[in-house]
């Protein structure tokens, strides 16, 4: 788009002149700048209130909403759209995101008016079929992590977290011992981890990594003290590694009178092949947007069930189903309850229903083949690049994900970001960059079972070529990068500096246009 | 397994490269007591149209809020929501995409999520919004801890009009904190709350209309909050009312949280849904969740980027704000659409309709002999006390196909004073004779 | 795509190395280039037919059918997809196909299953709801063009065509006159009209249509003689003018004996503001795909019923839908019908839905406006371009569409077609070109009611710019465009001397690739 | 007006431009006595939840196929679909592009044309197929005026197994034509087509599955025909009976058309279909339809163009091949996404189930006392022969929510011969629980 030095467009849909410029990806202007508050895309009688019973307090001020009648706002968002990356459309393959297949039968069954058009509080016996729902998909979500109850209702992986480690603190207090205010983080946990921790006001304390990039029991033990109330582990590792002492460390954690909460964001690697309750985990949320297919929608909705050992499972939050008298009974309330509940109503249902259909689908034999699948995949990746590229921690198999550090890079003046931007150039969405933070300047790729063998050859073959350049000194390439897309790099640091969060008339700037 | 791209041979081939014998060899760090150690038991793989029959057997055993006469709200409401908006949401483009990390390939989730900002800001009077949280009442909880990190003072009021369930997950999120007073229920729209604020308040919360339906004078709570250091916290379950009642950011509010549900989302049985907040700019780095915001690319085009992240956890760890991270885009995105669809035009239209219908229905429940209405005030929701315990007739109605609205007792069981209480709403989905149904039938029940 | 000399890919999605090249659109391969003949994205019990009842006939021969699993073939058809222009996400502004706005509320009306799950030979009594359907859409047809009878089945505006002259034929037969074999066409007559006479044994009379671009009623007169069967008048008319002597034309024909066939193909510029019954014609098709908005699908299917006068309503074929005792009567026979069917079961079903949905949604009130309105677009394009492209037709305000000639461009070295292309590299759909065939190097843009002010603004400065260029002579943007879209111009000649009509394996190819 | 993006000041300004003073101005061609001369008395505009509600009702008062036990066929087949198809046509570049003249911006459509044609010419072994027909009734009627074209001869012969509804639409095409022969009904598969051919046959038509469910033995027809110089047409209205059955290419069928509503598309009562037509590479050119060719672009890129249109009525005129213009696009992308899906090994899957199911379900009908199949060869339709007229029979069964198949005198009306008869057909969604219930109240019907 054209822009004025204010960064307004000059027109509608005008074809970028760079060389980002494509005739099918026109930039599109804000809604605001297409609407106004007379145009509406929605019929609606307009009715007489002679005798309104809002008591003095209804609205005065204007809305100034802008609305678009419907084939304006069809064209809005159909143009909007073609400016993204999606799983449909090309590989993803963030790191720790499982950005795998979501089919669409999921999305059909989730629509059904029989799961879509019901109310949370309409009697329970007019919703016997959504508890039975809940029901199967809980019976999977026990037996895939053989564990003894789950509690459905988090929103989403953190959400989980929050809920799991509400759960250790009940279980804590119960056993009198309220002082314990330390939970324990290795440098690799995903920001959700400590940030949850912290948010129930426990103190992290962060749990050194072996060279190896696995945690050492040893180093576990020495950390462990009375006060600490808990460890929280992701495994497999967001260096997408199995922890190869998990068992060990579980043990010392509940001889210290801990708790192992387990992040279960990578249980894609795992599932129908190992089952964390057997690693003696206490409590592992599951995000049914990564493992079990639920879309991620461009950041959400998510659903993040956890999952509880015998030991926690008296810890858990309304509400839950199980069987009464005259069929299931939806448990809403319970006296003296520890954890109350973490959210209104039932939790995402939309997102059970797809994830039910997806385990259906697949069947225990197919989860159990695409965590296989993902874990094929990502040490093919690895194989194939990590000649080129740096390994740092080659001890081990990788599990879905491989990890590559930036030290190949050293030389070349080009940095991750660098090299992932120009990963754009070539379609290819960029891996996830710096993160871990334990490595250096790392690149985390996790390609699911999604992908097929012909697709990972493609991408080997691009990481390798621009690899193969980089080392040749072609820096402009990747400092430039991207050239192709909708939008060249953008200024981060002028958003966050000046923000501008939302649309102001342009005659409502304090400086107006030129 | 129609899922999953290799063949056989593709794997062994692959294996071959890597140089593994055998997949589990890949598995190796597993302790060998761990791997595949067991039988699951669970059915193989299914045809897709045997799934299909699995799942819509188990959807029709539910009485969906089309089947029949529909009255229940209670924080999650019936709306129409026009195909365009789920037709564009299922658009590979924008489900099947990731959060919008990578700026120069996600201008389509970025120009919405800046949209939709200005949207939820433009409903609420308010300065900024987020791109979203979790639902209201997650939303709701996040608040208290904003507003307390924003006056560093400990205090929180919930008033009796908030949502039962809003209420459990502030207390929750607050556990066993002393500091945290909920007021008792307030069915027929009483309060008290302004008594509570004192020098250590950091926060009262009031909903509007509340949880019985009832419209609350914000005005008068912001000027009490204010007058001792404190915030205002408006909390509202049903975002449609925001077209006919006054915006909170005009009436004082500090922090605004809403279910949006109501706009472009679908019941879902109480989930995904929508949570809205929006607050003064002065509060934004407080502020949790995502911002979406405007800046230029190396070219000089304008383009939006998520931005102010050292408040999140994926920058700062455990200083976050929240840890939230996955929050509600696709609602967001559904939201937005509707909202966009409607306008201001429309979105003062279908408020009116919703008072319109809830006044019909208001008059309709008026005439049924033993029937009180509670509310004097209500924009699509109210109150009554019926002459029997409220539970035990609205299952009664349900078996005549009428769902008849929420019984008070089962999100306050125990609470005598309530037993006898329904909530039910009207939306511009209920029609006369919807209404006529459900007056005809309950003047049955209770004769 | 880098293609090696035989054209083939050189590999998966790779991102066009030219000024068409965009990251998110990238190439994609031939879905028998991805897949192979075990992959498959459908799960099925696999069955032993231990005593099949093939009688020998089964299957001996390979179908070497390619197969792709169900994230390949998301990502394929995704992928294609993003290659297409649609009205969806451009103005389409192609003279005489009314590109409009196409409702999804109809396309989900369309899918429920009490309509998209019956069978056309069920039992009657129980798909009573269907029959209601057909019955009030003959309603709004009817209606809206006041004539007697409706024949929904056509399956598209050809074969309505073909319905509506077959009606004529037996009505010529049974009146005695099965020797009238002429039927009268105005040379800028859509190409069906023309095929369609043809294919049911008729001579193609032209008749001359005056300066002004509309029929001269003297001009009929003088064509018209016994042997004359029917006329086969559009109108508005391609150029898209009224024919201001339609009535007087209706009459004279009729005098003649002969019928009226109007290609009703155009009447999205009249419905619900003139009614073509009140003008005399006889038999007349309405392209549901047009004018009532069900979507083009990238070339059908479409809906072509017919509506018929009095004379000719005796004469349509089966089936159709009355009132009978019991509920609504499907006729599907009628003894010694001169007519039968034209196609098997009811037609289009599907698209009766939408557009009776379309209906109910603009109203009778609503028809009339979107009718008007797209009149008002036209002459709006008109008056804003007239001053530098050229009218042919100026007299008369125009209808739904705009028409230019290619006088304007004479000198300059650039077609008609060059002209449209370059519009391609500003992200619009050329408008429809060379047609109509009576003007010299016609550009027919007809934009609908569905385009909004500004968009409509956008395109006229478009044109502008491109037409003061093309004037200025910069020939070259025009002939090397497009150059901004996934390809540049293709080469027709070759696709027809050496037609490469399916894929055959590169080994199979007589010549092997290299 | 939701759809109608003007304000009416809008409307004012363009009128302004345009220098009319008001919209019937723009009118002024129009004879005044037609212009706006009446009153339509339709209803107005609607909100789109009163239009769904309309909609709706008039669908509720329909039995679906999946709302019991069904076995109608007879040229139209209820297979699953899955859901990426239905999902993938409905993306706004697939549903709403034009037909694809402008091939630089309509590669995706055209590609997909190209991979269909392939896949088309592919199951039915022939050189080439077209971008589609309106269906397989009147590509029938288009398949026999290209023979003629092709032989120059006129005479025509339909198998008395050609489904009656192609062959009153052969007859509605060719009018009274003398030469048009029509054998009569063969229920039990007898043919005497292969008498009637001679040296001024053009082509014989024979479906297989035939109507009645037959196989018809296509080697010695094609024989038999090719020797007087005439041609085979092929008729199948039940593709997936490719994936079991020998491809009519390799037994010399000269051109093949069926319905192709099996593989992608829904039941729809009866439309949209598709029309597949394949033939020989030397009659190209007078093939009917559509074709996608390809090429390469500007820069020596491989693309794809619609090509050979001077078959077409848009070139040619009255000299065309056929009228045809819009066919069936998007149903041929719904085929050739399911195709595609399928692939060689989930078709041939498909396939037998289909067959094994409909082996179940003869057998099950032989059981049935007073019953008698008439089928020695199937694939997954067969005709029975009842005690009792089948119409009535089949309603009384309909009554008891079973479609138990298609009465032949519903198509053959006043056939004393074959008034007892009914088509099933059997697909891999019949249940074995669905054949009991047929079988166990046809018993008790016939009882
Ligand atoms: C390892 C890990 N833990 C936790 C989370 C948080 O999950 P959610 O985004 O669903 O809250 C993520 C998500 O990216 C993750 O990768
Ligand atoms: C004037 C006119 N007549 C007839 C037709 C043929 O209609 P269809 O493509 O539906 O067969 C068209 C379609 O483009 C047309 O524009």
């Amino acid at each position: 788009m054209s822009m004025n030095t204010q960064g307004r467009p000059t027109g509608v849909g005008t074809v970028g002149t760079g060389a980002s410029g494509s005739a099918l990806i026109p930039d599109e202007p804000l809604l605001f700048e297409i609407g106004d508050t007379e145009h509406s895309g929605v019929d609606l009688p307009e009715v007489t209130l002679s005798n309104d019973r809002l008591g003095g307090f209804g609205r005065k001020t204007k809305l100034d909403l802008a609305g678009l009648t419907e084939p304006e706002a069809m064209r809005h968002y159909v143009r909007l759209s073609r400016m993204n990356h999606s799983i449909d459309s090309g590989m993803y393959p963030l790191g720790s995101c499982t950005m795998k297949h979501n089919p669409r039968l999921n999305e059909k069954m989730a629509r059904l008016p029989g799961f879509s058009d019901i109310h949370p509080l309409q009697p329970v016996s007019t919703v016997q079929g959504a508890l039975d729902m809940m029901n199967q998909l809980s019976h999977w979500l026990l037996t895939l992590t053989n564990t003894a109850a789950v509690a459905l209702s988090p929103k989403a992986g953190a959400h989980g977290e929050l809920l799991g480690m509400m759960a250790i603190k009940a279980a804590q207090e119960a056993r009198g011992q309220a002082h314990r205010n330390v939970v324990l983080v290795p440098d690799s946990a995903h920001g959700t981890n400590p940030a949850t921790a912290a948010f129930l006001g426990y103190l992290v304390k962060s749990v050194p990594a072996r060279e190896d990039g696995t945690v050492d029991v040893e180093a576990v033990k020495a950390a462990l003290s009375p006060d600490v109330a808990a460890i929280m582990l992701t495994n497999p590792n967001t260096c997408g590694l199995f922890e190869p002492q998990v068992i060990e460390i579980a043990k010392a954690v509940h001889d210290a009178g801990a708790f192992f909460y387990c992040d279960g964001a990578n249980f894609n690697a795992i599932m129908g092949v190992v089952r964390p309750g057997d690693l003696g985990i206490d409590a592992m949320h599951i995000n049914l947007h990564k493992t079990f297919s639920t879309p991620h929608g461009g950041g959400g909705p998510g659903a993040g069930p956890v999952v509880l050992s015998e030991a926690l499972a008296p810890f858990a939050p309304v509400p839950f189903v199980r069987k009464g008298a005259d069929g299931l009974e939806l448990v809403e309330h319970i006296e003296g309850s520890a954890l109350g509940r973490v959210t209104a109503f039932h939790g995402q249902m939309g997102m059970y229903v797809r994830a039910l259909t997806y385990m259906l689908s697949h069947g225990g034999d197919g989860l159990a083949q695409a965590a296989q699948d993902a874990v094929l995949n990502a040490n093919y990746i690895k194989a194939r690049l990590q000649h080129i590229f740096s390994v740092p921690f080659p001890d081990y198999p990788t599990m879905h994900e491989a990890l590559f550090d930036d030290s190949f890079l050293k030389e070349t003046g080009v940095s991750t970001l660098d090299f992932a931007k120009a990963l754009i150039d070539e379609g290819f969405h960029p891996m996830t960059m710096y993160f871990p933070l334990v490595v250096h300047g790392a690149m985390l790729i996790e390609p699911t079972e999604s992908e097929s063998k012909q697709t990972l050859d493609r991408f080997c073959a691009v990481m390798a070529e621009l690899a193969n350049d980089a080392l040749a000194g072609n820096k402009e390439r990747f400092t430039s990068a991207p050239t192709k897309a909708p939008r060249r790099r953008l200024d981060e640091t002028r958003a966050a500096r000046q923000p501008v969060l939302k649309w102001e008339k342009p005659a409502d700037l304090p400086q107006a246009a030129e | 397994m129609r899922y999953l791209p290799h063949s056989e041979h593709e794997r062994a081939d692959m294996l071959g490269v890597i140089g593994a014998a055998d997949i589990d060899a890949l598995f190796s760090a597993v302790p060998k007591s761990a791997l595949k150690s067991f039988d699951l038991g669970l059915p193989a793989h299914q045809p897709e149209f045997l799934v299909e029959a699995h799942m819509r057997a188990l959807a029709a055993k539910n009485h969906a809020a089309g089947d029949g006469p529909f009255f229940v709200g209670a924080g999650a409401y019936r709306h129409h929501v026009p195909a365009t908006v789920d037709h564009l949401i299922q658009r590979s483009e924008w489900l099947t995409a990731y959060t919008p990390y990578q700026p120069e390939i996600s201008q389509g989730t970025l120009q919405m999520l800046f949209e939709f900002q200005t949207q939820v800001a433009k409903i609420m009077g308010m300065d900024v919004a987020n791109a979203s949280l979790y639902d209201g009442s997650t939303g709701t909880a996040e608040a208290v801890l904003m507003a307390r990190r924003l006056t560093k003072k400990h205090k929180i009021v919930l008033s009796g009009g908030l949502h039962p369930h809003y209420r459990d997950v502030v207390k929750a999120y607050l556990k066993d904190d002393p500091d945290l007073i909920c007021l008792s229920p307030s069915p027929e729209g009483q309060g008290d709350i302004l008594q509570q604020i004192d020098g250590n308040t950091a926060a009262i919360v009031i909903q509007t209309p509340d949880f019985y339906g009832h419209l609350r004078d914000l005005k008068s709570a912001a000027e009490a909050a204010h007058a001792q250091g404190a915030l205002l916290i408006v909390v509202v379950t049903e975002v449609v009312s925001l077209g006919l009642l006054e915006a909170p950011g005009a009436l004082g509010a500090d922090i605004v949280v809403a279910e949006g549900q109501s706009i472009g989302n679908a019941l879902n049985f109480g989930g995904p849904y929508l949570g809205l907040m929006a607050t003064r700019k002065e509060f934004i780095r407080q502020m949790p969740g995502r911002l979406c915001g405007e800046t230029v690319d190396a070219d000089g085009n304008r383009g939006f980027v998520l931005t102010l992240s050292t408040r999140e956890q994926h920058i700062r760890r455990e200083k976050a704000t929240s840890n939230i991270c996955t929050n509600s885009g696709l609602c967001a995105l559904a939201f937005s659409i509707h909202m966009g669809l409607l306008g201001e035009a429309g979105f003062v239209r279908l408020a009116r309709l919703n008072h319109f219908n809830a006044i019909k229905l208001a008059d309709a429940l008026a005439g049924v002999p033993g029937v009180d209405v509670l509310n004097k005030t209500f924009f699509n929701e109210m109150t009554i006390r019926t002459p029997q315990p409220a539970a035990g007739l609205v299952e009664r109605l349900a078996r005549r196909c009428i769902l008849a609205g929420v019984p008070v007792s089962r999100l306050l069981p125990g609470d005598a004073t309530v037993e006898n209480l329904i909530i039910l709403a009207a939306t511009e989905l209920t029609t006369d004779a919807d209404i006529a149904a459900l007056a005809a039938a309950l003047t049955e029940e209770l004769a």
